[in-house]
């Protein structure tokens, strides 16, 4: 052990430096930035409303973005240099691109928010539309037929396609076969296959079989469809687990099989939920292949194995096809409700990864 | 809380008539007959009562002879509900008025159609209407997808312009067909420009969309342009008045439907009904039922009960919703078909007492909600458009068609038609439809209400969504730093 | 000469089969197709990879994917011409430019918008983005006219409906894959690289440049051809928007386009016989060419320095 | 009756006897890059042998072909024989698991499950291995004060393995490896990336270990070689020649009287 | 007109004159990790400096707060001053991209651009600054001459610079460096990945370099520093404590006759 206690500190602790904060922003840097800001602005107003015949707010935002960033660029240059106005320029293009991805989002949650919330009813869960028709109103809607059997679908078609797709992607990163190549491009091409495709094809092997409509045809269709998503989703999160974490259940004598259980599935265990909830979204607003093989209903059917079965997606698409006003209303619901479930499992699912997060 | 006194049969087919379907599936829901049936298109429909995954389909157009794909079960047709084809429209008039009374000839509707025509202001569009309109382009509308609309019209055209008809068929290298569940368009010589949108919702949201629906005119169900409070086109009939798509036009056209030998139907003499009244584009869907051992009895008896229950009661909503109710005699075919069902019950009379299907009953036109009885001013001379222009006059800014038959129209005018007295509606002893227009059935304050819920539906983004807006924007927020927070209160080593 | 143990041995091969089915499944939905397909083909031969026009029985006899596949690519390229360069800004954001607290979050957001259902997209562009496309599409067939794809075509051009607006929208969809795969790659792009071209006085975009973009090309191929498969397949938003149009023209902003997959789910309910047939001929042979394209897309990445990374 | 599993670990001899591994004629690839080159050396059992050499001659690939990691490394190959106490690690009835329990590898950088907790992690050898313990508690607290761990970890058991210093990941790599109670311990730049204390203690741990366990350990740092080792191998690689051992002897001869000049060479510095 | 980027630039002083880099009262943290304190030092132009010590203790950190490399990192945080011919390199008016350019940097991991060629790799810093020349080949053969690689590479400046071997890969990157003309080139383990020969070239490459550029170089090999260096300086770190400087002197004293009792212990292998 040693005693020694350095001088320097023990000095340290005392004088408390002061940090440097070295940034490469000036103030006058914020002049240039709100001076381009203003300036293409105004010429933006001037071209856009006084010369050219344009109209509309996104336009004009797009326009004065442009502008904004050529006066930046400009101005930059003129007083740092070529360099630094492309390395400020883009940075500029960079951010600003990225945080306008979010506005058709909003617009979007928005839209449907506006038009699904007014006339969702509590009732609205725990009824069903076996007795509203296109003159009830509006406020008479029933979804419990269509989330139940939503949700009995998304899950078991969750249960088929979620371990087949982790098997896979284990046997595309871990195991490492001779199929992997063709199994690679093959799910890649699943996903350029039209979804009703999907439907069909459990429709001519299962349904016309003699087996009828039912909310596990379904589920088998949308699992087909989802299989892509899971699968290669699965595939990068797996690839991101570090190989030390592999080496070293393996240097412990752990056979290869264990070392997947034990150590690279919990690992990957937030990357695992995010797949699972990709797989989701992109199966939940299916309608085609829907029709096929649920085929929808006005009742709750509790049974996924036998009679038709409603689906939100499936009631919202067709109630949108209405001459009803009602019924069009009746549709915004159901998308709401549907959008709004789809929304609550990614936060869920975000939060089970951030408690697992260290 | 269902009441399966029955076993659940399920039917699918035409989108066409799924709204009336949907009405009386959810009415019977109360009796304990559980029907499903799900608009899945009319010939998928037909495919699934083919390989029997359903118990009954409803089509426009009856299986091909011989059946593709191949019927093993044997069938009747039925009819269900019946329907006008309208047109729907958004023009303004050169002084900025929104134009809400125009009138078509068939010959003039067809050329739009086949696209002989391309501008408002062409001389036969202007004739028949009488005024100016703007100069420019014709934005046709029609339908993408397969369907029953597109059937029913262009069975219309082909049955009154048949050679307009047949030479714009041929340019669209199409095989010479009486009918077509695709109108063909987008093609050079072949309605070049025409847009195609899925589902009459398609078309209609288009032509009343401020930002693109200008100068466009599409063919849908009637009830698509209500909704949105837009105009449909008056047609000229064979008595060559100017008529609406209203429930009670259609009823009476639908008089004069015949049926062939294999129970399809005949419209030649509906697009040619003498009536002043008559609206021609109407037309009629089928429900197909087995008739065979496919069906189980007790089934058969719930299909029965349906049946029964749509061609009598059922078709007291049928205005409401947009279609017109079948007249007597159509009830008498579908009964007549409904006998061959296995287990079926036995239909009851056709009369007021056992039928109260509008028509027969006569309470027509005290039904009240959006049943559009009614016309364009009327009797109009078919002779040009000039000689309405007085009581068209009268129409003018109340807006939706077949309000305005009040102002010009007696009860006692309407002659022609053996009538009952205003406000309602009778069944003669021949079986003849009486209808009286005894004034505007929509009010002003339905208008009103109407107005506010097609506003509501094909608006865009108004100052009154920002709250919604700003709702979903923090829904984002949260939904995004959510877990962050959360992540900081449970606090991390 | 690897000995593994029986309980390894298993496991191998359970992950295998599942691989396998896996494949066969997806091989039983191709083979379904071609199935299904190949009468219309037969019936047709050649003239089916040539024949614009759309009229299978009882409309006539004369059906072909030519223009079919023009607006499948047209439509497709649209929206990755729009979202790659998007994604890649994204991609860089959260990699390179944002401040760390916010990096999550943005991902977050860009993830959401994988979980907006498509219908929802298709029934927003078509009520709110399409109407509002019109003005843009009409200045850029006026001033940009010159150019074959803005050229107008008559004289009194629609806008609206179109292979623009469509692409538009699908590429909101295209973006949250074509990002996520982007921003892996790059953050995996050596850090010695980095600090080599900041320490020889580089800017951030100048290393940007010279680093991140050369060594993601491969990630950037692959996350692109992921959302390629994405925007092929995509059917009921280009629904809602387009009108069909079976014609192949140069024009992307005027009214008309219908790629592949939404024919089927439009004239899907219609349609039997050979022209269901025809249909799905129509889908198989839009499963062949995303095969293709897969294949070579995964050729090009494997050359590439990050191939391994995000091999597809 | 005598399950077959343990017939085929009791091939490798008795789990717990003092440990001699000897390389012979050993020879490593990577595809077609011959990468190491008849290596014959032996690791005398309780004692510490060290591996020195500079950067790309092959004393990684040589550590990872005596716990047969080697094989997992795709297009990888090798010859030779590698015998613990006598019997054939490569041999035909014997499994690479059982190999890798009994030989067991600290890495360079500290590679804890993050997904466990502390105590998970020592345990987790001994889940994955399919071995079974009655008092897992003792065994934790074992492995850990064997480490040189418990002091600073008894409270802090259910944290995650991620959430802890360098050294003490490190450290906790190394009690992990001992709850299976290997035979041969083998360390690859045990302490590269740690701090001076850190590495004052890992150096610690290895001495007292080297009682009961055989260590052999690869470090770029001669000074630690010097302190830590018993005997040390010098790997010395030619541009263009597989990679090979110069001289094998004891630490002090390397350190003060090497045979070969490239060994005096690099011991003092004149490259590397 | 004097453009207002040569303002800038010009606050650093001559851009080719002898350089001498000052640190004052230099501290730096991650986070709240206090990881250097209090280091005081100056770099004579024209000379050679070392800076020796155990792994951790803040050399590269060090290093890399000379050049403004430092506040890259997430979290990162410094104090006190560096000067630059006496001009403060963290003053208001000057630019991190400026400093870097001056002063440039070696790594101990060779990190050429891959997907450049040779040529391009050693014209690289001037495309990334924004520096024109007339004659690229000139600059090419120059700073190859001078990173003693052109008669190596001289007909294949067109191969990408990822398919040289370790060695070269590095002289390459001292090319690179040299290309933009720094005043001071700062070298964290240049040689550590290398093999002798490597070494031995790279080590009179800085002797030649040292008339104009002046050089601060890491090094875990004391027999390198001795060679190399004329001023040498000894970092070490206790547990909790901020690292610093033991003693500073001129390399010869500090390997013969160090003031400190732990300079001898560490120059002489007892610890590190
Ligand atoms: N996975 C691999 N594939 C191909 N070549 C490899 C691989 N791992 C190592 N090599 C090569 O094998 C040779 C020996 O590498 P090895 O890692 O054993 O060296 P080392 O002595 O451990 O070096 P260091 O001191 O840097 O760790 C090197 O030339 C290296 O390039
Ligand atoms: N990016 C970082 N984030 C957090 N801590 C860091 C980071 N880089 C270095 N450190 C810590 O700062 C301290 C000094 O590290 P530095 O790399 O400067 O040491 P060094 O003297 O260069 O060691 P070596 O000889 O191993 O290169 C160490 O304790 C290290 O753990
Ligand atoms: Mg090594
Ligand atoms: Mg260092």
């Amino acid at each position: 052990m040693r005693t020694d206690a350095p001088k320097l500190a023990v000095v340290v602790e005392h004088r408390s430096p002061v940090k440097i904060r070295p940034s490469s922003f000036h103030p006058r840097d914020a002049a240039v930035v709100g001076g381009a800001a203003a300036a293409s602005l105004a010429l933006t107003w001037l071209l856009y409303s006084q010369i050219l015949p344009f109209h509309g707010l996104p336009g004009f935002l797009l326009m004065w973005a442009a502008f904004d960033f050529l006066i930046y660029y400009v101005a930059v240059r003129e007083t740092q240099g070529r360099v630094v106005a492309r390395d400020r320029t883009m940075a500029a293009i960079i951010t600003v691109v990225s945080i306008a991805i979010v506005i058709p989002l909003v617009l979007i949650l928005g839209y449907v928010t506006l038009k699904g919330l007014r006339f969702l009813r509590l009732a609205f869960f725990t009824t069903t539309m076996a007795s509203v028709g296109p003159e009830s109103p509006t406020t008479q809607t029933g979804g419990l037929g269509a989330i139940v059997g939503t949700l009995e679908q998304v899950a078991i078609a969750m249960v088929i396609s979620v371990p087949l797709g982790v098997l896979t992607a284990i046997y595309l990163n871990e195991v490492k076969g001779r199929l992997v190549r063709p199994t690679r491009i093959f799910v890649d091409a699943m996903s350029g296959v039209p979804s009703i495709v999907a439907g069909l094809f459990i429709y001519t092997v299962i349904v016309a079989n003699g087996h009828g409509f039912s909310g596990f045809a379904a589920a088998l269709a949308l699992s087909i469809l989802m299989l892509p998503t899971v699968t290669r989703t699965c595939e990068v999160v797996l690839r991101l687990v570090p190989d030390g974490l592999r080496e070293a259940s393996l240097a412990m004598g752990a056979p290869e099989w264990r070392t997947t259980w034990g150590v690279i599935l919990p690992t990957a265990r937030t990357g695992i939920i995010t797949a699972m909830i990709l797989g989701v979204a992109r199966v939940v607003g299916e309608t085609a292949p829907l029709i096929m093989t649920a085929f929808g209903s006005a009742t709750l059917n509790l049974n996924p194995f036998s009679g038709p079965q409603a689906a939100l997606s499936l009631s919202s698409f067709q109630l949108f096809g209405s001459s009803q006003t009602a019924d069009v209303q009746r549709a915004w619901v159901f998308a709401f409700v549907l959008l709004s479930i789809v929304l609550i499992l990614f936060v869920a699912a975000r939060l089970q990864g951030e408690r697992r997060r260290r | 809380p269902a009441r399966a006194d029955g076993p659940a049969i399920l039917g699918a087919g035409s989108t066409w008539s799924q709204i009336a379907i949907d009405q009386w599936r959810a009415d019977v829901y109360r009796y304990g007959v559980q029907v499903n049936y799900q608009g899945v298109g009319s010939t998928t429909g037909r495919q699934f009562f083919a390989a029997g995954t359903v118990d009954f389909a409803a089509s426009e157009i009856p299986f091909m002879v011989p059946p593709d794909p191949p019927v093993s079960r044997s069938y009747v047709y039925l009819p269900d509900v019946a329907g006008g084809t309208s047109m729907m429209y958004n023009l303004t008039s050169p002084s900025g008025q929104q134009i809400r009374d125009l009138r078509l000839t068939p010959a003039t509707i067809a050329a739009i159609f086949t696209g002989k025509i391309t501008t408002w202001s062409d001389k036969r569009i202007e004739a028949d209407y009488g005024k100016p309109l703007p100069n420019i382009p014709i934005k046709v509308l029609v339908r993408s997808d397969g369907s029953g609309t597109s059937a029913q019209f262009s069975a219309y055209i082909n049955a009154t312009e048949g050679s307009m008809w047949r030479s714009f068929i041929s340019a669209c290298h199409q095989s010479a067909q009486t009918f077509t569940s695709f109108w063909p368009y987008g093609q050079p010589g072949c309605l070049q420009n025409a847009i195609g949108q899925r589902g009459s919702d398609g078309i209609a949201n288009y032509i009343a969309n401020p930002g693109l629906g200008n100068g466009a005119i599409g063919y849908l169900e009637a009830a698509y342009a209500v909704s949105r409070n837009f105009p449909v086109v008056a047609v000229k009939n064979a008595s060559g008045n100017f008529t609406l798509p209203t429930a009670a036009n259609v009823a009476i056209a639908l008089q004069h439907a015949k049926l062939h030998a294999d129970s399809t139907q005949d419209l030649s003499a509906v697009y040619t009904a003498p009536e002043h009244w008559a609206y021609p584009i109407s037309s009629y869907s089928y429900l197909i039922a087995p008739t065979d051992a496919s069906i189980t009895t007790a089934k058969g008896n719930v299909l029965g009960q349906f049946i029964i229950y749509l061609a009598c009661t059922g078709q007291q909503a049928a205005a409401r919703l947009g279609y017109s109710p079948m007249p007597k005699q159509l009830v008498q075919f579908a009964f007549d078909a409904e006998k061959q069902i296995p287990g079926a019950p036995a239909p009851p009379a056709i009369d007021s007492t056992h039928c109260p299907n509008p028509t027969i009953t006569g309470s027509f036109a005290t039904e009240g909600g959006n049943n559009l009885v009614g016309s364009v001013p009327w009797p109009q001379p078919s002779d040009g458009g000039g000689g309405g222009g007085g009581s068209t006059g009268s129409s003018g800014g109340s807006s939706i068609p077949g309000t305005t038959g009040g102002g010009t129209t007696g009860g006692g005018t309407t002659s022609g038609i053996p009538g009952s007295g205003s406000g309602s509606g009778s069944v003669g002893p021949g079986g003849t439809v009486t209808v009286t227009s005894s004034g505007p059935v929509l009010d002003e304050a339905a208008l009103g209400k109407l107005k506010k819920v097609a506003d509501s539906q094909v608006g865009g983004l108004r100052v009154g969504t920002a709250i919604p807006l700003i709702a979903a924007a923090f829904a984002i927020l949260l939904i995004v730093f959510g877990p962050f927070l959360l992540r900081r209160r449970t606090g991390e080593p | 000469m690897v000995v593994r143990t029986r309980p390894d041995r298993i496991f191998r091969r359970l992950a295998a089969s599942a691989g396998a089915l896996t494949l066969v499944i997806l091989f039983l939905i191709g083979l379904f197709l071609c199935v299904k397909g190949l009468p219309a083909i037969k019936d047709q031969g050649w003239a089916f990879f040539t024949t614009q026009v759309w009229n299978p029985p009882p409309r006539g006899n004369e059906f072909g994917i030519a223009a079919l596949m023009w607006w499948t690519i047209v439509v497709a390229l649209i929206a990755l011409v729009i979202a790659v360069p998007i994604s890649i800004a994204a991609a860089l954001f959260v990699t390179e430019f944002a401040p760390r607290r916010m990096r999550r979050p943005l991902t977050s957001l860009i993830d959401l918008l994988a979980a907006v259902p498509s219908l929802i997209y298709g029934m927003w562009g078509a009520a709110y983005l399409r109407p509002r496309m019109v003005g843009l599409s009409a200045w850029l067939g006026k001033y940009l006219g010159f150019l074959p794809i803005f050229k107008p075509t008559t004289a009194f051009p629609i806008y609206g409906p179109s292979a623009f607006v469509a692409g538009v929208v699908v590429s909101l969809m295209v973006v949250p894959i074509v990002t996520s795969v982007v921003r892996e790659v790059f953050s995996q792009v050596p850090p010695g690289e980095k600090e080599g071209a900041f320490a020889l006085g580089g800017t951030r975009w100048g290393m940007v440049r010279a680093v991140v973009l050369p060594f993601g090309r491969g990630g950037i191929v692959g996350g692109s051809m992921l959302g390629l498969g994405r925007a092929l397949g995509e059917t009921i938003a280009i629904l809602l928007i387009v009108s069909p149009l079976f014609q192949i023209r140069l024009n992307i902003i005027e009214a008309g386009a219908i790629p592949v997959a939404p024919l089927i789910a439009n004239n899907f309910g219609e349609s039997s016989g050979i022209a269901l047939s025809a249909l799905l001929a129509a889908g198989f042979v839009l499963f062949v060419v995303t095969l293709l394209v897969n294949v070579g897309a995964s050729t090009v990445i494997a050359r590439s320095r990050s191939g391994s990374g995000v091999e597809i | 009756m005598v399950r077959t599993e343990d017939r085929l670990d009791a091939a490798l001899g008795d789990a717990h006897a003092p440990a001699t591994l000897d390389a012979e004629d050993v020879h490593a690839w990577f595809g077609d890059h011959h990468v190491l080159g008849d290596i014959t050396l032996s690791m005398p059992a309780n004692s510490i042998t060290s591996l020195i050499g500079p950067s790309g001659c092959g004393k990684s690939t040589f550590l990872r072909i005596l716990n047969r990691m080697h094989e997992l490394v795709p297009d990888a190959s090798l010859a030779g024989s590698i015998a613990l106490n006598g019997i054939d690690i490569y041999g035909p009835n014997v499994r690479a698991t059982d190999v890798r329990r009994r030989i067991g590898m600290v890495f360079q950088k500290p590679n804890p499950f993050p997904a466990m907790t502390v105590a998970g992690n020592v345990l987790s050898g001994l889940k994955l291995c399919g071995m079974k313990t009655d008092d897992p508690d003792a065994v934790v607290e074992r492995c850990l004060h064997r480490a040189g761990l418990w002091n600073e970890l008894k409270n802090r058991l259910d944290r995650p393995g991620g959430a802890l210093s360098g050294g003490q990941q490190q450290r906790l790599c190394i009690a992990r490896s001992l709850a299976v109670e290997p035979q041969v311990l083998l360390m690859d730049e045990p302490c590269s990336a740690l701090d001076p204390t850190s590495t004052r203690r890992i150096e610690d741990t290895m001495r007292e270990l080297v009682d009961t366990v055989t260590i052999v350990i690869v470090t770029h740092n001669m000074q630690q070689a010097q302190r830590i080792s018993d005997r040390c191998a010098f790997f010395n690689v030619d541009e263009g020649q597989p990679g090979g051992i110069v001289e094998i002897d004891t630490t002090e001869r390397i350190f003060t009287d090497p045979s070969d000049p490239r060994t005096a060479d690099y011991v003092h510095g004149r490259f590397g």
